[in-house]
């Protein structure tokens, strides 16, 4: 990654809320902004009124705004563009949606999205049907309509209905950015005072809002890295599940496969299932299991026929998933493994951000089962990475699992477009028919891999399984020796990928004090901290791991040229704790955080400097 | 029927060289013949055909077939099938699995795989225990049986496998004793032709864990009363003297004889395979001894558009209608912007 | 019904401190509401009742009830609930579970638990779509239906819950429709003390994700036409009028008016809940509209032993006969030798 | 562990073909040594024939016996007792049953097991049926029919089928010790060379012997040690899986809960399902589940309820049960895992050991997921570490996964029997109704173990759950502060339970050149190994772990005092991957074996012995 970047914050989050003159977005957005300020953010606020006293309902001239700035660091303007945007009608959208992030999240009041709505802010057609919120997390909520339903068993007039629906989406924002409502019921308190059901009706509506946010999973999708020096080229904005999910059907195309691709539903990685569901005019064959164990056995078959098998979930579902996977590395065939973390153990936090599944696809299988583990590093960079565990997968016959997680797959950041022809080949070790004297194990002897033979060839016909396999000819086998053969073959041929992929490469310092080590989608904040303080003169470097299982080559020597390395997760400390069983040579320092956020620059530099001036 | 087999292929045509490992005396030898045969007698070359199978004495199955095959995991063939098949639908996919695989553990894919209708065969071994882990009941085992695990006799009322089959919405089922390999051979040509999910049951002998299970239905001596044999479009008359019938009375069957109080053929039903509505076709599996007679071959086969032909119809409509003609048309639509 | 309250519940003693999260307007808000109706009209106190669920908005349900609850994990609840209640046979478990949660992930353990009858309820919130994860098509979604997994309409031919069940061995079931929390309220009670598992589907309004998906069935103004409320020992009759009614003829059923074509009441089908025979009720659960109204009601109960009770009852005879009476006969019983 | 051991390994096994004088067992057993000395054993046999020439059919004087004596290392004599007795008929049984070793394998010919027979050989009843096999592993084959229905179909005379079925004898034996078929096939050609109907029939049965023992998944169930200096007391011969299953049920009676047992059948775990289901009568509630996730729930289930809940399997099925184990440690409620491991990966090889799930078993589930794993390191000790589980889940209100495998849990060995009274005390943290204020994550602050509130008690009505739970009241909670408490207080609370096990202890040297460190069911091996060459004057200990995680709180100064660590398993090297992990400042040297056999005592030496030269 070449071009510069800078880190846009969760804690430097901007907020605009937008309604008509009265919906009560002033009083919202003092609220968060209130509510903030208690928990000790610093901030800046942008109130916007319309111009007119009385401006005309569902104009754009009768848009009220209120934008707020909050960050844990010091926040000095009111913010450029939006994360978040809430629009409670269609002009409201219309006057704002030029200052949203592009991948920001945009809620909508759908119950004003109505064909006299759209003229009256000047629509030409719905915007929500058409392709100009494309590039924006929308979501779209009936408020009306839900604070109306919340309502109807408490006794006030419509009036007072219809003014409560801002609470419904101040509920929503709150439980968006994790915050205590306690500041904003003591303030309803006072407010109404001498009006009881009015306290009662807003504090249900707030819980409505918060509660319904909570139940469809609404997730904040800000991201981290914004390129501030571009490359010269075509960009355009994209999610991290979004390039995940053309990074598949790139590699399929290229690699003349056709993709398989089976899932069941769990956030935060259903919406790769649904955006490949999107595609099936590349012919990608889409199979929604009844569970992830069928996802995955699907996707296994789909691979023993010469399909490229994908399948995805999250924490919970891959565990899982685990025995499949098991099969398919016995039986040395494609299978690439997406895993879009979020909070754990068990259920524990669907809609947060985690990287604490890593151990449990190193090591999550019975017996000696080695995979190849990959993790992508930005949204953007989803493609690439899905791409290149499709390449794996197909290059080395073995399972590869993708890391992302909640916050990578939901952010979105500009993307400088790739073209097919961008994109590396991808060798299919295929055998064809008038292969000779035609042996299932028998293996490339630099590789180790052995040739995929499709059923439907003739000459080929094999048949593989979970039982242990004899050498070259595939036939079940109990004998000893060879058992210790294949176990160890089997991890070598996962070792010698590590010819197949790039040398690990240092941001910052290349040699010095502190290596600051990560991986996956931490990568935003490390690099702008890691960064900036080696701008600043500090001696420090970034070595950031795309590569897990093999890891690259070079490592040993560039951890060898730093006098302290601190290796920093969102989870207890599995990549460290994996660097100890495989480096075990070098001492290592870690940060860790598991709160289902990201780092901050703040707290990382804060880390940084500490280590530094302790030398 | 008509059976093609322009290729003149031989049994030993679809046997592989691997050693059969199975018990001397187990069912699944006949099982082994019997597809062997079938498949010679059609016109697809081995290389055509997968079979897919679970774990289980039955899921070796694959193993010895001269064809592509997968001996997969316990209980997931049925998914394992449906990757198979939906990669490349012009392969011929077989399912294998037991009572135990398929019911037990796979029991999910199971029911699944039947209302989704993909066009693959599935034959159910069902010897009524768990033959490869040393004889501890399966869902189908007899209540009361006693086993390794059930010392006290098993408290577990079994599935009938049609019911749940045809509660879960499966448009083929057949059933054959493992002691007549030239029927079942008929019946797996059969299948191999039905667009859709077939479900096979056999009624298999295991002898080392639970011999003679079936005897009561499939013993020699007894058989012509035991069984009765069902075919499309025949009146449903069973026993040794072919006397004996099945008509419905209300909404019960009843075993008549024909003769007796002024019972002719035609009081009898006459088989109907092909009626969509379910409900005779599950009365006619759930047929036992010693009351009725046990029903064999094609209880049910209703014709219906397959699983994989959806997908491939969606594909093609996708194609037909959709503004991208390559990946870079993707990868450059929607909202672009351009940085010198 | 005679219901005996000695304890005189109110509904809040069964409300738990949590605040509830549902969507407004979700049907489960009837649903939970229902139940603390229910309960509060037995005579069982709070801590005795454990309600189990699996994962989606639905399984939200136990953090609702002041009561023990246990939210587990997607489609596991049956196998949990079965802990729950052979741990302790005293304790009254409810099941809580949706379409997505029991038929999907959860179906093997929803088809094992109908054929085990252990005395638990299951509640299946059937809203034909993943609400949780916002919106996906289920198993019992219709086919064609567009949703976020199928924009070109889903190609699965959903399964009928009930149909399923029954294929199971499923003793008891009933169905009922969100918008009448008083009938379903009833229901509860009467599922409580059947002593097996009852099962009950609820026809659930998901104004989300699947809005007014049951309206032909449960709308105001024609559900009358379109349900049909079976009681056991009553003629089927339903209609704005009570003209209409359900007659068999031959194997299928068909819609009649009382009064056309000299048709009476003593023509029509009295419900039998309590028939062994699952067919007749098979297919009064099958019925459909627009052809047949939605059978609602316990449409099957039929009495059998259950499965906490087959187990405890192998434990008493397992204590009778065995010479062992202490764990240290056991560990001192068989060869032994002393040394020195 | 305070007895002295020695070691019988595999391979020095001792074999007794034995049957009447027709039944060909000089043959058989000739056979058998032959192919062994083909495989470089060495080896001693004794033949011993009837007295008369023709001996009474069926009598033990009729009996005709072969003995034969196989080992890597030399071998000096024909064994004293054997590990295998291959008995054709009660006559064989009777006379060679006192020379078998205690839970030895007897494998029978049923069909030889009549009324007439018993009389003959001067059983009084059916020594099938009765208790005097009890501590043997029996194998009751139908080897005549079985013999004949593979014969059915080839032409040749009554007597030669009949003559042919100590064929499938050898068959069986040859599968159970892994040798090949070929030096009997030749054997076979050159002996009846002029009838090829023979030679098939012959191959035919021998090749069924092999696949029946292979399709019915027959393990040789010897094992290694024998206390050879007792202390005094009482003993019985016991193999691990029944030692194991009398464990559960022993804490069970202790802790005065009721005992939930859910499994699914899967070799080499059925055992234990069969075992404790033959002991309803002190009120255990066996469930044998649809799969294996339903095996976990339940027990999870049955704990909530009050009950102490099991479940068992072997890798693949642990696999499957990993998302339950994590709702487990979420909502901290006891449950134990029994992982009879057997070779990996996927199916691998079911009837063969391995020590391969270790890794899986530390990290398989998503997110920060801890528990208490153990292991049991002899056949007997099953019994305490099974009962030590239980202990520890309960105590800990946590998952506690106890690890054998296929050699320990069908291995036999003598056992000093131990008393209900024997065993510590399992304190309960039982919540009763006169709690005040009860809280359902309120804590002990010293273990920091929540207490177990039972459904039907009143005043503790609670709920619990997969997500995240609030710190004290365990109600859902998405608060970040929150969620990194509560994933350091699970992974706290595992850590302290190091204060409630024993320290580890060294065998051999307890300082000096050489620590063995070993876990599990290696101990025999290692054990004798070690304490041989120490009393040789080597200077080296062993120190072999049966707590895993967390480790004892002794380990480093142990470590400390040897200049050497060598960590032998049998699989690629997951402790000593683990060790880096735990214990990253000692450097650690690996000996790892994956044929799914045991060690053996010579190749250890010679790994020990080449390592303390080196210094
Ligand atoms: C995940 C998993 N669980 C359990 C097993 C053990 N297992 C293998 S086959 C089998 C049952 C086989 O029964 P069935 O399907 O009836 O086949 P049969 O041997 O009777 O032909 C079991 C429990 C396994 N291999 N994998
Ligand atoms: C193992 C696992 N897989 C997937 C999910 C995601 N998930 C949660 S609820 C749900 C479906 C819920 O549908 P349903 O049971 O119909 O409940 P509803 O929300 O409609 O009430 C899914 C797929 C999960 N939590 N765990
Ligand atoms: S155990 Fe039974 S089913 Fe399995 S191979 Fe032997 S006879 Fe056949
Ligand atoms: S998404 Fe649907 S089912 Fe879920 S709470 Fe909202 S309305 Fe109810
Ligand atoms: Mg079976
Ligand atoms: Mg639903």
């Amino acid at each position: 990654m070449t071009k510069e970047t800078v880190v846009n914050e969760l804690d430097r989050v901007v907020i605009k809320f937008a309604g008509d003159s009265g919906d009560g977005m002033q009083l919202t957005g003092s609220q968060f902004t209130d509510t903030s300020a208690m928990l000790g953010n610093d901030l800046a606020t942008f109130p916007d009124y319309p111009a007119e006293i009385r401006a005309p309902q569902g104009t754009v001239a009768g848009v009220s705004g209120f934008q707020v700035h909050i960050g844990k660091i010091t926040v000095y303007h009111p913010g450029d563009k939006a994360d978040v945007l809430v629009a409670m009608n269609p002009a409201a959208l219309k006057a704002n949606m030029k200052n949203v992030k592009t991948g920001g999240t945009i809620i909508v009041d759908i119950d004003n999205f109505t064909t006299k709505n759209f003229d009256k802010a000047g629509f030409d057609s719905d915007p929500l049907k058409n392709d100009l919120l494309k590039d924006y997390s929308v979501i779209e909520v009936g408020i009306t309509s839900l604070t109306k339903e919340c309502l109807k068993d408490i006794d006030i007039d419509g009036k007072s209905v219809t003014r409560s629906k801002n609470m419904f989406a101040l509920g929503m924002v709150y439980w968006m950015f994790s915050r205590p409502l306690d500041q904003t019921e003591k303030f309803l308190e006072t407010k109404f005072a001498k009006k009881p059901l009015l306290i009662e009706a807003n504090k249900k509506v707030l819980y409505a809002g918060l509660h319904y946010a909570e139940t469809i999973e609404a997730l904040a999708s800000s991201y981290t890295v914004l390129p501030a020096l571009y490359e010269s080229g075509l960009y355009r904005n994209i999610s991290g599940n979004v390039a995940l999910a053309w990074g598949l059907i790139t590699a399929a195309i290229k690699s003349k496969r056709t993709l398989f691709f089976g899932s069941y539903p769990i956030t935060p990685a259903s919406d790769i299932l649904h955006e490949v569901a999107k595609h099936k005019h590349f012919g990608a064959k889409i199979f929604q299991a009844e569970d992830e164990i069928a996802a995955a056995a699907s996707a296994i078959g789909a691979s023993f026929a010469g399909a490229l098998g994908v399948t995805s979930s999250s924490g919970p579902g891959i565990a899982l998933k685990g025995e499949a996977i098991g099969l398919a590395v016995m039986t040395e065939l494609p299978l690439v493994v997406l895993n879009i973390q979020r909070g754990g153990p068990s259920t524990g936090l669907p809609t947060k951000t985690e990287q604490s599944d890593l151990l449990q696809v190193l090591f999550g299988r019975n017996g000696e089962c080695p995979a190849i583990v990959i993790a992508a590093s930005t949204p953007a960079n989803c493609f690439d990475f899905a791409y290149e565990a499709c390449r794996l997968s197909i290059e080395h016959m073995t399972p590869v699992f993708f890391m992302s997680d909640g916050y990578l797959g939901n952010g979105a950041e500009p993307w400088r477009i790739k073209s097919l022809d961008d994109m590396p080949e991808i060798r299919v070790p295929l055998a064809d028919k008038s292969e000779e004297d035609f042996q299932p194990y028998r293996r490339n002897p630099e590789t180790l891999v052995r040739k995929w033979a499709v059923p439907g060839t003739p000459n080929l016909v094999h048949r593989i399984g979970g039982l242990e396999k004899e050498d070259i000819t595939g036939n079940v086998s109990y004998d000893p020796l060879n058992h210790e053969f294949m176990t160890k073959i089997r991890a070598e041929k996962i070792s010698k990928v590590a010819d197949n992929i790039p040398e690990l490469t240092v941001d910052g310092a290349q040699q010095g004090d502190l290596l600051v080590v990560g991986w996956g989608g931490t990568y935003g904040h490390l690099y702008t901290t890691v960064t900036e303080m080696h701008a600043e003169g500090k001696s420090i470097g970034l070595a950031h791991f795309n590569y897990i299982n093999p890891l690259p080559k070079n490592t040993d020597e560039i951890f060898k040229k730093f006098k302290k390395i601190l290796v920093c997760e969102l989870n207890l400390g599995q990549f460290v704790n994996y660097l100890r069983m495989m480096k075990q040579d070098f001492k290592y320092l870690q940060f860790n955080k598991v709160q289902g956020l990201p780092f901050s620059v703040a707290e990382l530099k804060d880390q940084f400097e500490n280590l530094l001036e302790k030398k | 029927m008509a059976v093609e087999n322009v290729k003149a292929f031989k049994k030993e045509d679809f046997s592989s060289d691997q050693m059969v490992r199975w018990c001397p005396g187990c069912g699944d030898y006949a099982i082994l013949r019997a597809m062997q045969v079938a498949l010679a007698q059609l016109d697809r070359d081995p290389e055509d055909y997968v079979f897919v199978s679970g774990i289980g004495c039955s899921s070796r199955f694959p193993y010895y077939m001269n064809t592509y095959g997968f001996h997969s995991i316990h209980g997931r063939a049925p998914a394992l099938a449906l990757g198979v098949k939906l990669a490349n639908p012009d392969l011929r996919v077989w399912i294998i699995t037991g009572d135990g695989d398929g019911l037990s553990i796979g029991g999910n894919h199971f029911i699944h795989a039947m209302r989704r209708n993909l066009d693959v065969n599935v034959i159910l071994f069902n010897n009524e225990i768990y033959g490869l882990t040393k004889g501890q009941y399966s869902p189908t085992s007899k209540l009361g049986i006693v086993t390794k695990s059930s010392p006290q006799g098993s408290i577990e009322v079994p599935f009938s496998p049609a019911e749940l089959a045809l509660g879960a919405k499966c448009n083929y089922f057949a059933r054959v004793a493992d002691n007549n390999p030239k029927y079942m051979a008929s019946i797996f040509v059969e299948a191999e032709k039905f667009r859709g999910t077939s479900l096979i049951e056999i009624l298999q002998n295991c002898p080392i864990f639970n011999d003679k299970i079936h005897e009561p239905i499939v013993g020699r001596d007894h058989k012509d009363d035991t069984m009765i044999i069902l075919e499309h479009g025949k009146p449903m008359v069973f026993g040794k003297e072919r006397k004996k019938g099945i008509r419905l009375n209300g909404l019960k069957l009843e075993v008549v004889t024909i003769g007796e109080n002024g019972i002719t053929e035609e009081d009898l039903l006459v088989h109907d395979a092909h009626e969509t509505d379910p409900t005779l076709h599950t009365m006619l599996a759930r047929m036992t001894v010693p009351e009725f007679p046990v029903a064999i071959g094609v209880i049910r086969q209703v014709k219906g558009s397959t699983f994989n032909d959806r997908v491939d119809d969606q594909i093609a409509q996708s194609k037909a209608i959709s503004s991208f003609k390559t990946m870079d048309d993707v990868l450059r639509g929607g909202v672009t912007w351009e940085v010198a």
